[in-house]
């Protein structure tokens, strides 16, 4: 009980602390905006500790932060092939070849006004397919392997960069297309020089939202059937054996990867849509 | 009605590719199968024919592949298969079967209609946890510095967490709090959609200008009025778009809650076509997803369009 | 007679991520009760900035500043101004009654008397029978005249208004600058007044604050000879062109210093 | 009435018979017993539900339990409905195999998520290693929940059950003589399967000991009406069913499968069985399932108090 | 002198939702070389319509329009005019150099030659030394005359200008006033150009065209009899102030109808 007690101690006190730094003169510096998070996150951790230990909450239910990371340290050799088989392989290349093709089809879709208005409604109830439910049939036509992992990935992201980018290729304003019509320019000179760059702030929200699909897509696409080996596998036979601190440490890598993976995709939107208002703060 | 000519033709090219694609897909257990009858097949034994590619045995064996459209485990099933199953399962099943709605009075546990009321129950609720809890976060972020400061980068690190993989031990630790049945299948589901509607929510909230927000100060208006009168209304528009991508995500999680549950709904039905090998079985279930999903999202649009009607927008 | 709004020497410096920004300095300035007065300059000379000091929504950093001999917050608190923004900025959300009913609501008014002071209001801008339709339904200048009504309804004693016609075409502002000269000769209201128009400053005011930037200061006040009635065609009359052209040198001063 | 909530291993089906015919027949509450049966399903680890206080007690193979107990999660077996093992693989004729040296080199399926033990006690004691294809090793896939990957030949034997997915191979078109069935039982690597577990410090509990006397008393009375009436008890697990995926034909035969499981069972466990299942995990090679032999993992006293 | 645009009897008329606007009706005007051509009149008469039927953007439901002896279309093709919209519209993406050298860029310039006349038309535009700076990083000012470079760059015989100064302050508007009509003297190009203000359009033109709306049609077209060289102050002068004075009144007429 005390240690609950300690819990809740702990967390009216970084509270009070964040309160302060945030609402402080320097609230705005680079530094606070960092450290605020990250205290909120040790927080949270502590609270978890505490509360775990003091209600002893079973190992197998829940382990203690503490615990996860005692094994998260010693099990980098397995969790690194887990990561390069599912990351790597399965999420990183299905991402790739699913956002590809959802771009060369956004950009017929776009060529042809036919092919648009057939194809997005049939896209958007596509989009609707609770994309799971595919996962057991893609590992059925494409194997084990990590190749039904990329296919599960690359059908995830499909609709969402498809969807983003024909919305992103239609908006350009009125103004700027005629334009380019008094130039006498092409479809393509308009494609390349106009509808393109002001298509990126939408084709990247939607890859965007790609990247957390792509990781989840290839996680939950080995329960379906896998080598052995892979996060998903990992995380299915470890609660199997009540390694509950392995499936955590498993979560965690995951989360690194994919907050990660969308970091860097971040970043790369920043360097292509510099011009964005929404990036000149 | 403009768009029904071209949504048409792309429905039967797709149509059409998948037939096409039914031949090679399941060449293989086709031509086992005619084997076992007594053809001749080229070559011969279904262990040569392993690894062979699936077109070569198509043009090698252009006589044997009558049975391509009429698998029984089909790997990609036909077109008319599926139709065939959803029918089955649909009104056969509710009007004629053992257990339909017409022998015994309630909907039978055999029909797509009961699974997709289970899902849909769970759907709801969940949704119903998910935007609340996600309206309340982001009325929270929007009016506390220190809460948009520490809880909105953990919000996005949450989405991160393969929240699907973990829905068995999610339902697990439930149990142990004494929830089950309903319950971790809605939590998945709000877990799922709290975040679109955070985001669009806190969008919204802070979508008012600056010139806006002045106009309330010049009548030295309160915190909450401000709220009540200008933030709220302001954040309409957005908490519709968020809400829409929020059931759809709803639906997506109560599915997954139930995989591990085989107790009824649309994704213990998936994977029960898939225990089975009834491929039929899995992409009805799919079909049937897709259209309460659609439709979902069409009646969250439709509330949209009547909220926006009495907010006396254009229409 | 009386004076509403005092400025002192008052100094306005925002602090960017370039450096300082002297939006206002050494401001001297008094307007009187029933005054209508016009501040003109080229952009970012401080017009905004200015109006937004006595609206108590910016503060100085320097100087004092009184309305109504108060602090502009107090005077912000005990309600003793409308303000019209560039942009009519209604809330499409809500019909032009329910808009200019918003500040009623706010400030605690009795339902009976918001209605009262809407269906009058709405009478005064000529706006009488478009109480339920919604923003788009109305032109821009009708946009622009439920705002004002808006920011009269409650009856303070002072207006503030920036740029209130900057939107509108040439023709709909004429009308519209009529009827405000109108309103402000029925109700003996103190007007402070933001334009980039010349003929607009010079037509509509007793009084106009030239303004020059970098820093904000006021390089030039005009007294208005023109009676308080005055029809559009005073504007081809020899003491208007006169007062304009006074206006523009002085604006063209601040431009080339 | 008392309450127990038991949970099951994996899905409604006939496997469970004795349990769901017990509770239609009011034979729980005969005992003045209020069961509530939890299903299972993939990924629903029964020993975890139980350990959160899910459920009183679990049908569970013994492998798993006794994995658990070595985790720190104290079960004990306090019936053995289950005499025989109904697990084996299940390989292609054609494919060159016809004993286990010929596995070598292979690619199998395998169930995981606690249910490989079995096989990799099994391995190690063929001397075959598992990381892989090669002259002494195998490819070992984590099978999914169905028997594609046998039929697609995706693998080249995969994990079945003597009642279950056997059938579903043979349903789908092969006959019996294109396969060849390694029975764990006769590699004499068996291990016990569903037996009924509970936590160790609630049987210091007199109440709960009693109240678990009448369940097993009531349950095991259920397997034997179920093995007399297969037919009827099929009915009654289809009954239950909420999925609506099982199928009469296929409930009935595998409740005649199980029935040659339980033969032979009074509920109570043989502790020569035990013996044995604990040789064999302990046999587990480098990486063995258990490191030493449990203690206390079972106890006589509720069946002695049910059968009595 | 040589007519470059005639249009005869030109009609166009929109189909919306709310049946048939009548955007243009019956309009006949020629437009010589080296003519400075203002189209003014209130909203929605049909000025931008008519500059964008000249320009191949819109296609007349009646009557014929030649540029330059071709269609529009042709013209269009030809790459015979440049158009200037109201707001600058310039791409966020490319700086400065990079907007001005995009017209260049689709027609093929080569990459001497593009970097040749982008240098040139910035000097024209008096914005050397901007042409590295992204849009964002100009005032409103520089935007716009950076749009008109654009315009200029592949040097058309015809500017076709769409209210190009609207959104600017007074005083810039001058210079840019100013600006254009110099590059106007010196290059002898056709220009057409809408604009709401009435002191511009007289400032401007060498002819002002009055349209009234509804449907939209010239209702008067003033020859301006004022000098090619005209110092700002001429706007003071009496001849100057007729001028507007009978186009202020051309344009009430269009709305009292
Ligand atoms: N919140 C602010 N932070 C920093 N600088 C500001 C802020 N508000 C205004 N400024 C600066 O102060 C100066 C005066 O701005 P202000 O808006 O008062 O000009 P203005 O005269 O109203 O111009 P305009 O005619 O364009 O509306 C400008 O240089 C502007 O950039
Ligand atoms: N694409 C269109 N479809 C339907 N009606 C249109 C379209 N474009 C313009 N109109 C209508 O044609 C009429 C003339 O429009 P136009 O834009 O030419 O007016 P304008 O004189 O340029 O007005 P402003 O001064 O406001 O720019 C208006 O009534 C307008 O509503
Ligand atoms: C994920 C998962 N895979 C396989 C099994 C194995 N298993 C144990 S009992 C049983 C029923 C046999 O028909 C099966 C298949 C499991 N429990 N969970
Ligand atoms: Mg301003
Ligand atoms: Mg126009």
């Amino acid at each position: 009980m005390m240690l609950v007690v300690a819990a809740l101690v702990v967390w009216a006190v970084a509270w009070w602390i964040n309160s302060r730094l945030s609402n402080g003169p320097s609230g705005d510096t680079r530094a606070v905006r960092m450290t605020v998070p990250v205290l909120f996150g040790l927080t949270v951790l502590a609270v978890w500790e505490l509360v775990v230990r003091g209600l002893q909450v079973p190992a197998v239910i829940l382990p203690p932060p503490s615990t996860i990371f005692t094994t998260l340290a010693g099990s980098i050799p397995i969790l690194w092939e887990d990561f390069v088989q599912t990351f790597v392989k399965g999420a990183l290349s299905g991402y790739a070849i699913g956002c590809g093709a959802a771009f060369v089809t956004a950009i017929l879709a776009d060529r042809f006004e036919f092919l648009r208005q057939g194809l997005l409604p049939v896209g958007n109830f596509m989009a609707a397919l609770p994309i799971v439910g595919t996962a057991p049939i893609l590992v059925m036509w494409f194997g084990f392997d990590w190749q039904s992992k990329a296919a599960v990935v690359v059908v995830m992201v499909f609709f969402p960069v498809l969807v983003n980018t024909v919305s992103g290729l239609r908006d350009t304003g009125a103004m700027q297309r005629d334009l380019m019509h008094t130039y006498g320019a092409t479809y393509w000179q308009t494609l390349v020089k106009l509808r393109l760059p002001a298509a990126m702030p939408f084709i990247f929200n939607g890859l965007k939202i790609a990247t957390t699909l792509a990781l989840i897509g290839a996680i939950v696409a080995e329960f379906f059937g896998s080598p052995t080996r892979g996060m998903g596998f990992r995380i299915s036979t470890s609660v199997g054996q009540l390694a509950l601190d392995m499936v955590w440490a498993e979560i965690v890598v995951a989360a690194l990867a994919g907050s990660l993976f969308y970091g860097a995709v971040a970043l790369i939107e920043k360097a292509v849509t510099f011009w964005h208002p929404s990036q000149r703060v | 009605m403009t768009r029904f000519v071209p949504v048409l033709s792309v429905i039967v090219t797709i149509l059409a590719l998948w037939y096409a694609a039914c031949i090679p897909m399941n060449v293989k257990e086709v031509l086992t199968q005619a084997e076992r009858d007594g053809a001749v097949i080229n070559p011969e034994g279904a262990q040569t024919r392993r690894d062979l590619s699936h077109f070569g045995l198509v043009f090698r064996n252009l006589d044997h592949l009558g049975g391509s459209w009429s698998q029984d485990r089909a790997r990609l099933p036909a077109p008319h298969q599926v139709a065939a199953e959803l029918w089955q399962s649909t009104w056969v099943e509710e009007t004629t079967g053992r257990r339909g709605i017409v022998k015994s009075g309630s909907l039978s546990n055999r029909s797509l209609v009961y699974h997709g009321m289970v899902t849909l129950g769970a759907t709801f609720v969940g949704f119903l946890i998910g935007a609340g809890l996600g309206v309340l976060l982001a009325v929270g972020i929007v009016h506390s510095r220190t809460m948009d400061r520490s809880v909105m980068p953990w919000a996005i690190v949450s989405q991160t967490v393969p929240i699907l993989a973990l829905a068995p031990m999610i339902i697990v630790v439930l149990y142990s709090i004494g929830l089950e049945g309903l319950m971790p299948k809605a939590v998945i589901s709000a877990y799922l959609s709290f975040f679109p509607v955070v985001v669009g929510m806190v969008k919204g909230l802070r979508s008012p200008d600056a010139m806006q927000l002045d106009l309330l100060r010049t009548y030295n208006a309160s915190g909450a009025e401000t709220f009540w009168k200008l933030r709220l209304p302001a954040s309409v528009p957005y908490l519709f778009a968020s809400l829409k991508i929020g059931i759809a995500a709803s639906l997506v999680g109560a599915i997954v809650g139930e995989l591990p549950v085989q107790r009824g709904g649309l994704g213990a039905r998936m994977l029960g076509g898939s225990y089975y090998g009834q491929t039929e079985q899995i992409w009805a279930a799919l079909f049937v997803a897709a259209a309460l999903a659609a439709t979902l999202v069409w009646f969250v649009g439709w509330i949209e369009r009547r909220t926006a009607r009495a907010m006396g927008a254009r229409p | 007679m009386k004076t509403v709004i005092s400025a002192k020497s008052l100094d306005l410096t925002f602090q960017t991520n370039d450096g300082p920004v002297h939006a206002l300095k050494g401001v001297d300035l008094d307007i009187h009760k029933g005054d209508f007065v016009s501040f003109i300059g080229p952009s970012g000379c401080g017009k905004t900035t200015f109006l937004r000091c006595i609206a108590g929504l910016e503060h100085p950093t320097g100087g004092t500043l009184s309305v109504n001999g108060m602090t502009p917050d107090e005077a912000r608190r005990a309600r003793a101004y409308g303000y019209v923004f560039q942009a009519a900025g209604l809330y499409p959300w809500r019909t032009i009654g329910g808009n200019i009913r918003l500040p009623l609501e706010i400030m605690g008014f009795s339902k009976a008397e918001q209605t009262r002071r809407v269906a009058e209001t709405l009478e005064l801008v000529e706006l009488a029978g478009f109480e339920k339709k919604y923003p788009w339904q109305l032109s821009g200048g009708m946009q622009q005249r439920a705002s004002i009504a808006r920011a009269l309804a409650f009856d303070a004693d002072i207006l503030l208004m920036d740029e209130p016609f900057g939107a509108l075409d040439e023709i709909v502002r004429d009308r519209l600058n009529e009827e405000l000269l109108a309103l402000w000769r029925r109700t003996g209201k103190t007007i402070a007044f933001v334009t980039h128009s010349i003929p607009e400053a010079v037509y509509l005011s007793t009084r106009i604050v030239v303004m020059s930037p970098r820093p904000g200061r006021i390089t030039d006040v005009i007294d208005s000879p023109l009676p308080a009635e005055r029809p559009l065609d005073i504007r081809d009359e020899k003491v208007f062109i006169d007062i304009a052209h006074r206006v523009r040198e002085g604006l063209r001063g601040g431009y080339q210093e | 009435a008392d309450d127990v909530t038991l949970q099951l291993k994996w899905v409604t089906q006939a496997q469970f018979a004795g349990y769901y015919v017990a509770l239609e027949n009011g034979f729980y509450e005969e005992e003045d017993l209020n069961v509530t049966i939890l299903p299972g399903g993939p990924d629903i680890a029964p020993t975890q539900v139980i350990a959160g206080g899910g459920a009183d007690v679990t049908v569970e193979w013994m492998p798993a339990a006794l994995a658990a107990r070595e985790k720190g999660l104290p079960l004990v077996n306090i019936a053995q409905p289950f005499k025989s093992s109904g697990m084996m693989l299940t390989c292609w004729k054609d494919a060159g195999i016809a004993s286990p040296e010929d596995l070598k080199n292979r690619t199998l399926g395998v169930w995981f998520f606690g249910n490989e033990f079995p096989f990799m006690s099994w391995m190690s004691s063929l001397g075959i290693s598992t990381d892989g294809k090669s002259e002494n090793g195998v490819e070992v896939l984590k099978q999914g929940f169905n028997v594609d990957p046998l039929l697609q030949r995706q693998a080249d034997c995969i994990s079945t059950m003597t009642y279950n997915e056997y059938w579903q191979v043979i349903d789908a078109g092969v006959s019996p003589d294109e396969l060849v069935t390694f029975k764990y039982e006769d590699q004499g690597v068996a291990t016990l399967e569903d037996g009924l577990y509970v936590l160790e410090d609630k049987l210091s509990d007199p109440e709960f000991t009693d109240k678990m006397a009448r369940f097993v008393r009531a349950s095991m009375k259920g397997w034997k009406w179920a093995e007399e009436n297969p037919e009827d008890a099929a009915m009654i697990v289809l009954d239950y069913d909420e999925t609506g995926a099982q199928t009469e034909g296929h409930q009935i035969r595998m409740m005649g499968e199980i029935a040659k499981l339980t033969a032979g069972s009074n509920g109570a466990l043989d502790p020569a069985d035990y013996e044995r299942t604990v040789a064999t995990l302990l046999a587990g090679g480098s990486d063995p399932v258990i490191t030493a032999a449990p203690e206390g993992a079972w106890t006589h006293a509720i069946t002695d108090a049910a059968l009595n």
